[in-house]
């Protein structure tokens, strides 16, 4: 099969469906000639035109106001936030307006709004530029919430958000978006809240985010080695959730860490943990843990940075010490 | 007066199905039938009037807290909108809204807000999709001298101007937002010549006089139906009640200045000047005037005995799917 | 002792403050002459003049943005949201800016604000006007979360909020402001992260957030009467959180259940979950539950408003579910 | 000219010391000491010089993504700029900032942000603040043209208007953000007249021309400190780097365009006017541009050999007490 980078698979779903449905539109700062600062529109603006690919002033809450009401009126917007950390100052259109919209009006107006951007720490551009924020999304009623964590993920779910008439954060990290992987030509969808078993196990169930998927990997040869056995787990959409798969892996494993490099206090992981116990009480040999970066602002300098995000070594021990307990 | 006797009867009448129904609501809110927010137009139906005289069905409104006459005006029935202040299944918004929000997209009443300002970028958005669907639709954003110090009005005009979107910006201007006087909140009080900062037309019109904001929003619906973009539409008007029932509504604006605004009442003054004017009998007046009374009165009526929405159905439609 | 209201006992705090700290002053919206919309400041404006009871247009934005800077030289600055909903649209100053500037200075600048508005569903102002979003604030690193219920912990925790130098959110639910309750004359302060016992019981633990609290007590007394022993805990603060008295009350009751009228998925009820998991696995004797208003906006009409919030009923339901695991 | 020669040659190096250290930075980058974002400002040198020609050191400067010239021009010395960059303990915010980070509040640089819009409102509420204190001190946001279509300006200008806050907002149009153009993102691109939409005077200058921007910014500074009120200056300048160290820089604006700019260069144009006008040796010049190349080496080398923050440390100071 045919090798794409992330970020060409998620382009090549959108590119795709604004062939297929004329009323989706992209606006963001740098989408139209440019192609994106992250390349995710490259050679729309000849393909698609003006209209279509808009560039915008700087006023997020602006543009993501229009986008709710271009969406009431039967368009379907896409908003590139470019780094999703610009998103907060549209926070009052999303949680006030965008989210409630459908619910206000008993389904009587859609809200078919794509808000991406990239999000996580680790390429050096310090606070402003190293936002996640999924969990408040999460949080919130009203919206779907996918980070997805390979090219081929990319373009299944870039697809069905495209696709879903309900507001959709499709949230990429900026240290996924050259990585390459197997992506079918034709298209497909992947459905919201199904998670993906990236490598069974048996003794301990790692729920890993984003780039702490391929991190958790990393490591798992050499646990194996040391005779534990990983079953990792990435999500891919935070909400809706898949708790089920979460939930059987557990059932075996009896051991739960979720991995996130974002804030932890009232986060997703809390979220997977609090279920996982409602649930699964009985099948749990040990506490859930979690792992999350410090619960602090990113820092720009390099050390300061890698501090600011679990590693390795960490995810490693932290396993180790779960798989003890 | 460029409109014919059936066309001025017909604004005659909006003006006062929106009087009397929100009399009707002050009252039903002193009893106790509304709870939480009841934010009065009285005062200001020429505004909402004059503006939806030129829409279409299939244009879109996007209104504010104070938004019962637009809704009237763009067409939701008045049974609808008491009912919703009832809390009804019946009402516009099956009762979900209340007075804040008020949906009825089936006539373009594409909603109100509790908060000041996503309304105008919303209209802006509809201005987006027609122009992107090629049509001719417009959108018109109704909001208060409040809004004109929040972002949202710049940057949503500032979108609408760049892009030349189908857009009306109609300001209604009452000179308070709740107890803060406009020249407080501004130290330039015209509105209209906030147009020129963005590149687009501006006009200030005496915004109780509803043949004046008729015509304004007529050439601006025809600019913006033929392409050429959007306008700002300062209204200059009063509300004459407090800001909401329930409130008091005492010491930040005299006495004399509200009785001076009730002597300008738009519907009063519309009325003598199609007597005067237009050869139009006083027994047409009050035919219309009994036959709103009728109506707000079935209203009630119908409201009233409309059954409570199903407090299982509190979760329905967060999502396009499902529950 | 003197009795007050909890509005009165906020606004005493305040007015003591003020006369103590000419640096204090308040922005919102009505808050100058008219006294504030919920009688926050009735009185100041004769007291305290223009400058620190100022007005302003509707544009959170902006007086948050202000606030920002003038806290960063030397000033204290107190924003009076009314409706705390209307926080929404200066999210980006609180999350970018407020939340992380003693951070990125190494605390050469502190942040001396404080936040303070109305909270909850119940008055029928529906979707716009009844939000809560303490949680999400709780998420984010830099902020103090307090959720008084009582008059005399609304004038302690108002005092400490005004005397720290960090950005405090100060948030009092409608239905409480006009409860009465024992008040001393003289100032006190309540530490930030200090729960408070409401009751004392042996079967299980319950930790309820704002009128919660009072919903539950008023349970109590029916579930001891069928042999329910409850513990009661207020919280009080969610960040910092007092995670010790709850983890304490646990070891003894070994079940507990976390009420809260705001959103589940993400939650401070998922966080005390996951937190009292990790640190009492072994003390719990059933899985911590959690008992939300439904994950949806809150609707106006008067049945629908209600079913969107705990009630006593439930309450007392999910207590004794709880004790029967 | 109305300044006298000791303040003119000091003009003339504020502005090399800009320019060295740019250069030097982007060298850095391109070798790779510097990771993240890096925006220069090369030729816009004039306008952080002749604005903060006038500041004191207890008047606050609240700059953008591209604040190293305000940084510099304020008094943050070149070395603690480059060892930020370079994110060792010894750079203004410890190395936890970077390029877009800075903050020296002993010199008054009270910060640059990372996102478009809110030091204009943070330099609004320092504004408050001097007010409330009863002080005649001053402050200043520097933003770009991207920043005018954004809610911020338009709040934070209202809010400094109808308070009459001492404050300067001095926007450096240099007609694109990043590769936008600002005719594109605006319909009436003269910002100077946007001011009038507040009430509050605002003027438009060469901002190649040092002397032209610290004439204004006298003024306005005065007015300022005299409880006059703010003022919006806009400075027309240009980039004539890339929007950032390593970003391509091409499509968006003519060779010419950038060759036409390059010309103007204001600190050439400026060493010529002394030179001609002022009885300015060269000598005095060139024995700025070598005192300056000598704090840049020197800079470099401070930074380099500066330690790494302790990773310990990454949690510190997230409140005012302890960890
Ligand atoms: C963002 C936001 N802040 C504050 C409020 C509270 N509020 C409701 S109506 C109102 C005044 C609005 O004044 P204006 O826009 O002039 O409309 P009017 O009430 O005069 O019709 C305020 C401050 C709100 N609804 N939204
Ligand atoms: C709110 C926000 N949106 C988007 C960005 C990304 N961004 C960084 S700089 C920039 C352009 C800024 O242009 P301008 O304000 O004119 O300043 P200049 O770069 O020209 O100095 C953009 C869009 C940002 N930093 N903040
Ligand atoms: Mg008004
Ligand atoms: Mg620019």
């Amino acid at each position: 099969m045919r090798e794409l980078t992330y970020t060409e698979a998620a382009r090549e779903a959108l590119g795709a469906e604004m062939e297929r449905d004329p009323n989706i539109f992209v606006l963001g700062e740098g989408i139209g000639k440019r192609g994106g600062n992250f390349n995710t529109t490259t050679g729309f603006f000849e393909r698609f035109g003006p209209r279509r690919l808009r560039d915008t002033p700087i006023c997020e809450r602006g543009f993501v106001g229009l986008c709710a009401g271009a969406a009431m009126t039967g368009t379907r917007p896409v908003v590139d936030f470019m780094f999703i950390d610009f998103i907060l100052d549209s926070f009052g259109e999303l949680a006030n307006q965008i989210a409630k919209i459908q619910y206000m009006t008993s389904g009587r107006l859609k809200m078919p709004v794509v808000l991406r951007g990239c999000i996580g720490a680790g390429s050096g551009h310090a606070t402003h530029h190293s936002g996640s924020y999924y969990s408040i999304f999460a949080h919130l009623p009203g919206f779907r919430v996918v980070v997805p964590t390979t090219p081929y993920d990319a373009k299944g779910l870039m697809t069905t958000s495209l696709r879903s008439d309900d507001p959709v954060l499709f949230l990429e990290h900026k240290s996924l978006l050259n990585t390459r992987g197997d992506v079918p030509e034709d298209d497909y969808t992947i459905p919201f809240g199904q998670a993906r078993v990236c490598r069974e196990g048996d003794d301990v169930t790692v729920v890993a985010l984003g780039p702490m998927v391929s991190k958790t990997l990393a490591v798992c040869d050499e646990l194996a080695a040391a005779g534990i056995s990983v079953e990792l787990i990435d999500p891919r959409s935070l909400a809706p959730l898949d708790s089920e798969a979460i939930f059987l892996s557990v059932s075996q494993t009896g051991r739960l860490l979720i991995i996130d490099e974002a804030f932890g206090p009232c986060g997703i992981g809390a979220e997977i943990s609090a279920q996982i116990m409602e649930r699964g009480f009985d099948q749990l040999d040990a506490p859930v843990r979690r792992l999350n970066g410090p619960h602090g602002p990113t820092p720009f300098s390099p050390p300061l940075e890698s501090a600011a995000v679990p590693q390795p070594e960490q995810i490693a021990q932290a396993i180790r010490n779960l798989a003890a307990e | 007066m460029a409109f014919d006797n059936e066309v001025l009867l017909s604004l005659y009448r909006t003006m006062v199905v929106i009087r009397r129904c929100e009399e009707q609501l002050a009252r039903s809110y002193q009893a106790g039938a509304i709870t939480g927010a009841c934010h009065t137009y009285i005062g200001q139906e020429a505004v909402a009037t004059g503006v939806c005289a030129h829409l279409r069905v299939d244009d879109a409104v996007f209104s504010t807290h104070r938004g019962h006459g637009h809704a009237l005006a763009k067409g939701v029935p008045s049974r609808e909108l008491i009912a919703e202040l009832f809390g009804r299944t019946t009402g516009c918004s099956d009762g979900r809204g209340g007075s804040m929000h008020l949906f009825a997209p089936d006539v373009g009443m594409m909603g109100t807000t509790g908060i000041v300002g996503p309304n105008i970028l919303q209209a802006t958005g509809a201005g987006y999709s027609f122009q992107l669907l090629e049509t001719d639709r417009v959108s018109v954003a109704f909001f208060g001298d409040g809004g004109v110090g929040n972002g949202a009005f710049h940057e949503g005009l500032n979108l609408a101007a760049i892009w030349q979107l189908p857009t009306l910006f109609v300001c209604e201007n009452n000179m308070y937002a709740t107890e803060v006087p406009f020249s407080y909140a501004a130290r330039n009080t015209d509105v209209a010549s906030r147009a020129a900062g963005y590149g687009m037309p501006g006009i200030a019109v005496d915004g109780n006089d509803v043949l004046a904001v008729a015509e304004a929003a007529q050439a601006a619906i025809s600019r913006a139906r033929a392409g050429d973009g959007p306008t700002l539409i300062e209204c200059r008007t009063y509300r004459t009640r407090g800001h909401a029932e329930g409130m008091q509504d005492g010491g930040y604006r005299t006495e004399e200045e509200v009785n001076d605004w009730k002597a300008r009442d738009p519907i009063k003054a519309f009325a003598a000047r199609l007597l005067e004017r237009d050869a139009i009998e006083p027994q047409a007046l009050e035919q219309i005037d009994r036959e709103v009374a009728g109506q707000i009165e079935e209203a009630v009526e119908f409201a009233t005995n409309s059954p409570w929405p199903d407090p299982d159905t509190v979760t329905d439609h967060i999502f396009s799917e499902g529950g």
